[in-house]
This record gives C-alpha cells, sequence and structure tokens, in this order.
C-alpha cells in the first residue's frame, strides 16, 4: 500500500496548516458577514452601535499587537494562545445560537450562520490540536479558556441592552476570528515554511 | 469448503470533500455463507472502529458522512471476509480525504453566440458547479476543463478554463453545429466524468472576418 | 475674524498591517492662523495621546508607526482646530486598524506572448507585489487581479489570480493591441488601485487555431 503522502502516513504539518488556513479564513468571512448583517439589520441610526464598545470576554489573553510583537513569540506558546483564543468561544456561541432566538425580527439567517461557525469552528479546533501535537509533543489543550460571563445580557429584557450586547459579541468574534486566521496564515510560514513562504 | 479469499478495497472517492465512500471485490467464498466487515483506524490513534454505513453507497461498501469523516488524519481501512472456515483481510488502504476527490460533472451548461459590435463573434460557454458542492467556503476550489468539437469531426478541442465557470470560443465555423462538453477537478484528486453534451448550431450569416 | 470651522477625517489606510495613516481636511480657519492637532485614545483605555508624527504622510496626515500600531484595538481620533478666536474638533472616527489595509498597486507587470510548439500561443502576464510589502512572513497575504483588453474595447476583461504573480490568457485576437493592469487586495481588506497601464501588440501571424 502506498501512503497518499510521501512524507509517512501522517498529514503534513503544511498539509494541516493549509486546512486550518481554508477553515480559519472561511470562519473570519462568515463572522465579519454576521456582524456586518447585524448591524444593517438591528442599528437604530448611525453611531448607534459605538456606544456599545466594551472589552472582549477574550481581552485576558495577551496577543501579539502587529508582526514583530508575533515574531518574539515561541512557536509553541503562540500554538496554545491561538488554541485558546478560538476554544474561548466555543460557549458563547453555543448560547448565542440558542439564545438569539429572543431577538426581534426572526433572526434565522443570522442562527444559521451563527451555527456554521460553531461547527466549522469546532472542526478548525480539532486541527489545530493536531497542529500543536506535531508542533510540539508537550503541547496540550488544558481547556484553559477565557471565561465567559455573558449569557444574562443576551437574556436581558431591555432592546438596548440587548442589542447592545449581541453587537459586541459580534464585533469580539470578528476581532478575534481575525486573529486566528492572521496568527495562522503568520504560523503556517513560520513553522511549516521555515519563516518564508 | 475453504476459508473465503482475500477481498480487495478497490475504489475510495469523495465527491465533495466533505464525506467519503469505500467499495471493495469481494475475493472466493470458498463454498460457504461469508460475512464482510470494514473496519478502520485514523492515524495517531489506537482505537478500531467499524463500518458506521453499510448501505448508503449500496452493496460491497462503507459510507462515511460528516460527522464520520475527519479532515485532519489518515484512516487506516481493511475489509475482513469470515466464513466457517475462518477469516482473510484485505491490505489495508491509506486514505486522506482530501486526496480522494472525484466530483460530479459541472451542470447547466449553457451555450450563446456572442456578436459584439467592435469585436469577432464568439461562442460564450457557461456552467455551474456540481451539485451539492459547496465552493463558497474555499474548502473544495474546482478548476474546468471545456471540449468542443465540430458534428464529424473525429477530435475533441479541450481548453482548460482555471476556477472559472465561462469560456470564450473565437474560432468557429459558421453554419456548423457543435457538441460541448465540461468537467472539474479538485486542487488536489481526479477529473469528473464529462458532462452530458450540449450542442449548438452556428449561424450560417455570422462574419468570422475583421 | 471668527473660531476654526469644523475639521474632517477624510481617510485612514494601512498600506501593510503594520502601521497606518489618517488624513484630514481643514475647515474653514477663521481668518487668523490656525493650528491643527490630532488626538486619540484607544478602546479599554482613557489615557488621551498625541499623533507621533505629523510629517512621514505629508500635510494634514497623522503617521503610526509599527510602534505606535496595535492592530487589534480600536483608536477614537478626533482633530482639534484651534486659533486665536477658539477652536473646533472633529466628529470622533473609530479605526479599527486590521479593517482599513489597503495596499499599494502591484509593481513591474511585464507581458510577453508565448509560442510553445505543442500548445496554443498564450499571453503571459507577470508583475511583483507593491514595493515595501512583506509577504514572505505570511502576516500579510495579497491576492491578485489582472485585467485586459484590447485597445478599441470598451469593457475590461477581468481575472482573479489568486497569490499567483503570473496569469496566462489564452483567447487573444492576432494583430491586436492589449493594455493590461494589475490590482491586489489583502486576504481581508480593500484591493488597490489599478497598476499604471501595461501594453503589448500581438503579433499578426501567430497562429490561433490547434
Amino acid at each position: 500500500p502506498i501512503c497518499p503522502n510521501r512524507s509517512g502516513c501522517q498529514v503534513s504539518l503544511r498539509e494541516l496548516f493549509d486546512r486550518a488556513i481554508i477553515l480559519s479564513h472561511y470562519i473570519h468571512s462568515l463572522s465579519s458577514e454576521i456582524f456586518q448583517e447585524f448591524d444593517a439589520q438591528y442599528s437604530q441610526g448611525p453611531g448607534f452601535f459605538t456606544q456599545a464598545i466594551s472589552m472582549c470576554h477574550t481581552a485576558s489573553i495577551s496577543t501579539p499587537a502587529g508582526k514583530e510583537q508575533a515574531q518574539q513569540i515561541q512557536q509553541k506558546d503562540f500554538v496554545i494562545l491561538v488554541i485558546h483564543l478560538l476554544g474561548s468561544w466555543t460557549k458563547p456561541l453555543s448560547h448565542l445560537i440558542t439564545e438569539a432566538r429572543r431577538l426581534p425580527k426572526a433572526p434565522d439567517a443570522l442562527i444559521a450562520k451563527a451555527t456554521e461557525i460553531q461547527e466549522q469552528n469546532q472542526r478548525l479546533l480539532e486541527g489545530l490540536k493536531k497542529i500543536g501535537k506535531l508542533v510540539d509533543p508537550e503541547i496540550i489543550d488544558n481547556g484553559n479558556y477565557a471565561v465567559w460571563l455573558g449569557l444574562p445580557s443576551l437574556q436581558s429584557n431591555d432592546l438596548q441592552s440587548l442589542l447592545f450586547a449581541y453587537h459586541n459579541l459580534f464585533r469580539c468574534l470578528r476581532r478575534d476570528t481575525h486573529k486566528v486566521d492572521n496568527y495562522l496564515k503568520f504560523l503556517k510560514c513560520q513553522i511549516a515554511y521555515d519563516g518564508s513562504c | 469448503e475453504s476459508p473465503p479469499g482475500k477481498p480487495i478495497i478497490s475504489k475510495c472517492r469523495s465527491p465533495e470533500k466533505e464525506t467519503f465512500t469505500c467499495w471493495w471485490k469481494p475475493g472466493t467464498n470458498g463454498g460457504l455463507p461469508t460475512n464482510y466487515t470494514l473496519t478502520y483506524y485514523k492515524e495517531g490513534e489506537n482505537i478500531i472502529y467499524e463500518c458506521p454505513d453499510y448501505n448508503t453507497s449500496g452493496p460491497n461498501s462503507c459510507y462515511f458522512n460528516k460527522k464520520y469523516t475527519n479532515l485532519w488524519t489518515i484512516y487506516v481501512i481493511r475489509v475482513n471476509a469470515t466464513n466457517n472456515m475462518g477469516s482473510n483481510a484485505s491490505d489495508p488502504r491509506f486514505v486522506d480525504v482530501a486526496y480522494i476527490v472525484e466530483p460530479n460533472p459541472p451542470q447547466n451548461i449553457s451555450l450563446e453566440v456572442k456578436q459584439p459590435e467592435d469585436r469577432k463573434p464568439y461562442l460564450w460557454i457557461k456552467w455551474f458547479p456540481p451539485a451539492l458542492v459547496d465552493i463558497t467556503s474555499g474548502w473544495l476550489i474546482l478548476q474546468y476543463e471545456v471540449r468542443l468539437k465540430p458534428e464529424n469531426a473525429a477530435e475533441w478541442e479541450v481548453h482548460f478554463a482555471g476556477q472559472q465557470t465561462h469560456f470564450k470560443i473565437l474560432s468557429l465555423y459558421p453554419g456548423q453545429k457543435y457538441f460541448v462538453q465540461a468537467r472539474c477537478k479538485p486542487d488536489h484528486g481526479f477529473w469528473s466524468k464529462w458532462s452530458p453534451v450540449t450542442s449548438i448550431e452556428i449561424p450560417s450569416d455570422i462574419n468570422m472576418s475583421d
């Protein structure tokens, strides 16, 4: 029997990264769409949501602000960081999917897209853990995710507070999925292409 | 009466990189009722699983739906034949879903002769990706080929269209009937079959010179 | 004489996801020498900073170099106009640096008609990424589009080239002069402007049919 790829019977690190990046790119595109669609559907005038900006629950995960900072981080720590960032969205997304039915104007398209993001996130998380094992066997996902305490705000009876909560959640989702996508594309070049794609 | 012959895993195919099916050819049955099971493990694990669905893809097959299809690992698959006299296992088959993609053909091919004022007429060919394939996520990127030939010609003229779902044919014979087909292929993987033939008659009065 | 008019922050842009610049349009100066300062604070902080560099990007601009650029935070930016009669501040501009990336156009486009023995001739287009952009680290990933049209044609024919820095055009009109341009876009961001036009004349004697 011939193994599909010559490097032995496993999917190569380069291929794992390529597949992960297809998913991370897609997840971020969906997250951007859901953020814009929510804004278009629920904003009540220009600047309505600017007062909604507040800290993301993942702010506790320190992430590199630019390329030079990214180049200072150990690859193993960077992979763990990405796993934690992505893993921190499992809980909020599943609650969002259940609670979003409360939103006015039948947000079925929104819920469908959030469900697709949740599914792809889980798929990507599985892949990142596989990548982690190949990068450094010591990398284990200890489930040390950022704590999310936003459920009560998704159940608020005050419409403005409810809309502000969802807006900020979608804004943070867009930002964090962009971070994951950006970091994976960077890590692929650093790890699987020896620093130069 | 004897133990069964060695089965052979003949083909594994994924139509859209989300699910896949493996088929096998039974060996001799040793003159006895013989039972077949497909078992597999995933590289990096040592749990042995059994085929989740022996029916969806027909006889002597195992279908792995989305839930059972893992994008990150290689499946090591065997088929085991067993009868009262003993059993016999196939050679292992190594499967990475990204490398066994053979899509269905493109669909809904449409043909039109366009006659722009400022340029020569051309045949405009358009088609759609195969059904049930998600190409928006970027997970499956399809490339296309079209081929055409005049009705009585022996040979096809083949054109690679990249990821586009349309193509422009410049050199045409007025009054001729043309047959057209399209097929597609993922970045890693196999060409689909050619789509059914579509045909068009080029008007005799079109002016092919400048 | 009167206080200055209200300035407007007209554009903020990052060319390579590492630095960014904001430009503003002054309001009326009230007939007096008017001074402009740009101040900002970052999401989740309440420290007010002043623009670190008013010069690098030319008049009425503020340049944030790598040290001052955080890709993942919102900058709330205002421009303040002040003269002896008073001052006037612009509306705040919320800048999410990750979403203002607009690269410069690709450079050094080269065109060549290739005539391989066994296949049809084609136009080979090649280009380089914009200057001063690091695309090897993976921090910024660019995708490209090329467009071309015969000299007198009204419409451009646009082709998506993905991350490649070359493209092959198959259907060509012999003897025709073609104009070609390229542009680029980060994976999540805005298209650059089109590059300057490059042109090529397709030899009249090339044989386009098989």
